[in-house]
């Protein structure tokens, strides 16, 4: 049974709201950074590695040409 | 034994080497480390001068009304008495790492049990039995109610053995680490919980006038259960941090 | 052929993920001098190490007497004298505590009393100096001194000739001979031509594992 | 035979391409399990009659606590299991199992103290829950130091992994310790109830949450020690080729 009659009681919590509200978004904040985070160093690492191997692949082209 | 002038040729090859004794090897690094602690006597002073000193600044910082300070003494007391057993950790093993004895230790024909054993025996003669011997004093300067000094005494007398041997495996986790000596702290003290419970506990129900051998006997527990499981995980760590 | 002392079979070393060598199969027996050659960190140190058994960072087998490492462990250890690149001194000691340290940890075996040691290796007299008043390869001396007093039949030096003026190099030269000659064997590295006869030299770069 | 998949789980590779296959279900069923559960706690569950709508942080709070512990024994016995079987899956998973427990426990943390201010009028309270899981922060931060202070991987893990242990065996004894403190010290006027009042109307999407939080702990796992595979593995041509592959998808 919804225990809220309007949006802006359910925001207050007849006084209890920002309380209760601070804690989910800090659980939120917690959650999201948990799975972004491992997301967001995959995608880095993809990009070092595509880096290195063009660098790679430009020095081997260049093979012949004496160093410096 | 094989005879002082025999040549090299019978004492290698005409029977095996006799394994050394366990006690023998125990000694002697008991010995060696009394030995160095002894010639570096100023070192050995410097945890209970820090004791006197933070404990000085106690009356200082709150108030120096007598019964603000007995209410205060006994956790005060554990709480300083606990850091400064931390502050001497550090050298616990390192000297030895850095000068290459440590390395010698792990390939010894000895259990590395009791050297570890050993090495946390002198760090406790040296560091944790000063601290406890001082410790009346300072219950005098902090006025510490009269009842509580024979437990004050007894209990960190039992707690500061488990807080060396706890401690050591932090020492042996940190040794490869240059700066090791302030994350030894922060993976120690969490572990230092249960012994400052009881110990200061034991010293302010024996003040307030209950009876305080349960908490003695849980200290006593803990001493127990350190001794047999600390040196292992600290062995075990200092193989991991020489090898590394 | 009598049987090998040390075996190392298919020995694999990596360190920070990276194949310092491999597949490096070799027999040690008694008598031999062994020096391992290599460049600078073609793991020369860590070979030494993994032999001590302070490095873990290997696969293959490791046999001491025919048994593997685990189970001959503490024989093996008994019968193992290692100096590194640290002499393993303590400065605070004098030499003669020093050496009383490292003959409790083996108690009882030793070949000569620690005065003849140290006068061995020239340190006849100082037995009650502190070691911080020595110099770098007084100190080394020192710790060569274990050499005369112990009863190990396997030594591993790590550079032992550091530090060492001539005649110190010439009597550790014999020394190592008349030790092999004894059934002992000894595994060094060593920047330095030896002067001995029959030395067997591996070189790591040998067992350098090529990427495919 | 019964032996093989142990290896093969050993096997890094081996268990990021099998694993791809779990991600979606896990992330679908977790995160709308936690939907559904915060929405039920927040909107529909009836608001307690002595502490009013405060205690619909529980939903959160206690969800985190059981995962907090919960994961420092998943740290730690990866950590066992890599420093007895060797296996580097393990050592992966104890260094991922680090951070979430940490993150965890901070929330568990920091929602009992929001929850303390409307309950009690402070935001800390002495309470032996609360004492304890700080005590189990502090476990988790010293394993995270410990782990950062050590430039070679292979030492950091094993060191870690020691102090992770060391750790578990001294968690029971922590606990009782601050327990027993605690009920030495405890105010009369603080009585912390809510648990044993509840009503089962209230406890159902606690149950719901409980379990999201695990399905989620699964997940948040699974993604992070993948990311470490990655890293670990980035010199090999296996990881090198999903590299060029992957470009920007997931």
């Amino acid at each position: 049974m919804l225990q809220f009659e309007s949006l802006s009681e359910l925001w207050n919590m007849a006084g209890h709201g920002p309380y209760v509200w601070a804690c989910y978004l800090i659980t939120a904040i917690a959650i999201v950074y948990l799975l972004v985070s491992p997301l967001r160093r995959r995608r880095q690492l993809f990009e070092q590695l595509r880096r290195q191997a063009r660098i790679e692949a430009a020095g081997q082209s260049d093979a012949r040409r004496p160093d410096f | 034994m094989s005879g002082r002038a025999a040549g090299i040729d019978d004492s290698l090859q005409a029977q095996a080497t006799p394994v050394p004794g366990l006690w023998p090897g125990f000694w002697a690094t008991l010995r060696r480390d009394l030995l160095l602690a002894f010639r570096h006597r100023g070192e050995m002073a410097n945890p209970i001068l820090f004791f006197l000193m933070v404990i000085t600044m106690v009356p200082l910082g709150i108030s120096p009304e007598k019964a603000v300070l007995a209410m205060l003494a006994p956790g005060m007391l554990w709480v300083v008495a606990l850091l400064a057993t931390l502050l001497s950790l550090d050298g616990l093993f390192r000297s030895d790492f850095e000068d290459g004895t440590l390395e010698q230790l792990l390939i010894a024909p000895q259990p590395l049990y009791f050297q570890v054993l050993a090495k946390v025996l002198v760090h406790w003669l040296t560091s944790g039995l000063p601290l406890t011997l001082m410790a009346p004093l300072l219950g005098v300067m902090l006025s510490l109610p009269e009842g509580g000094y024979g437990v004050l005494v007894l209990s960190l007398l039992l707690g500061t053995a488990s807080l060396s041997l706890i401690g050591s495996i932090g020492a042996a986790l940190t040794v490869a680490l240059r700066k090791g000596g302030l994350l030894l702290s922060l993976i120690i003290l969490p572990l230092y919980v249960p012994v400052l419970i009881f110990g200061a506990s034991a010293v302010t129900s024996v003040v307030e006038g209950f009876p305080a051998s349960g908490q003695l006997a849980i200290l006593g527990a803990f001493l127990a259960t350190s001794i047999v499981l600390a040196p292992l995980a600290a062995a075990g760590a200092l193989r991991i941090s020489v090898n590394g | 052929m009598a049987n090998p002392l040390i075996q190392l079979e298919a020995l694999s070393c990596e360190r920070d993920e990276r194949v310092l060598f491999s597949g490096l199969d070799l027999s040690v027996f008694a008598g031999d001098v062994i020096q391992i050659e290599g460049p600078n960190g073609s793991g020369k140190t860590t070979l030494l190490r993994v032999l001590t058994t302070t490095s873990a960072d290997f696969s293959g087998e490791i046999r001491w007497l025919g048994q593997p490492l685990s189970k001959a462990r503490l024989d093996y250890l008994n019968n193992l004298l290692y100096i590194g690149h640290l002499p393993g001194i303590k400065k605070g000691l004098t030499p003669g505590e020093n050496l009383r340290w490292f003959c409790g940890l083996n108690q009882g075996h030793q070949r000569m009393s620690m005065e003849e040691a140290l006068a061995a290796v020239g340190l006849a007299g100082y037995e009650d100096v502190p070691c911080y008043q020595l110099s770098a390869g007084q100190n080394r001396r020192v710790a060569l001194a274990r050499l005369y007093l112990t009863p190990a039949r396997v030594w591993i030096l790590d550079e032992p000739f550091t530090a060492i003026d001539k005649q110190g190099v010439a009597n550790l030269e014999k020394l190592m001979a008349e030790h092999a000659a004894g059934g002992g064997c000894v595994l060094l590295t060593t920047h330095q031509e030896l002067d001995l006869a029959g030395v067997r030299k591996v070189n790591l770069l040998g067992y350098r594992q090529v990427r495919s | 035979m019964g032996w093989q998949w142990f290896h093969r789980l050993g096997s890094p590779r081996w268990f990021y391409e099998k694993s791809s296959a779990w991600i979606p279900w896990l992330a679908v069923l977790s995160i709308a399990l936690l939907l559904w559960g915060s929405v039920w706690g927040l909107a529909f569950a009836p608001t307690d009659f002595k502490q009013g709508n405060s205690y619909r942080i529980i939903y959160i709070h206690v969800p985190a606590a059981f995962l907090s512990l919960a994961g420092y024994y998943v740290m730690a016995i990866s950590g066992a299991i890599g420093l007895i079987w060797k296996m580097k899956l393990a050592d992966m998973v104890m260094k991922s199992a680090a951070v979430i427990g940490a993150v965890l426990t901070f929330v568990s943390l920091v929602t009992g103290a929001v929850w303390g201010k409307p309950t009690w009028g402070t935001w800390w309270v002495w309470d032996a829950r609360i004492t304890s899981m700080l005590v189990l922060f502090f476990l988790y931060l010293g394993v995270i130091a410990l782990q950062e202070a050590y430039q070679q991987q292979d030492t950091a893990n094993k060191a870690s992994a020691i102090l992770a242990l060391v750790g578990m065996v001294n968690i029971p004894i922590i606990y009782k310790s601050v327990d027993w403190w605690y009920t030495l010290h405890q105010p009369a006027t603080i009585k912390f109830t809510s648990e044993s009042t509840i009503h089962p109307s209230m406890l159902y999407p606690l149950l719901v949450m409980v379990i999201a939080f695990y399905l989620f702990y699964a997940l948040a796992l699974l993604l992070r020690t993948r990311s470490e595979i990655l890293y670990r593995e980035r010199k090999t041509r296996w990881v090198q080729e999903l590299a060029e592959a992957g470009k920007g998808s997931h």
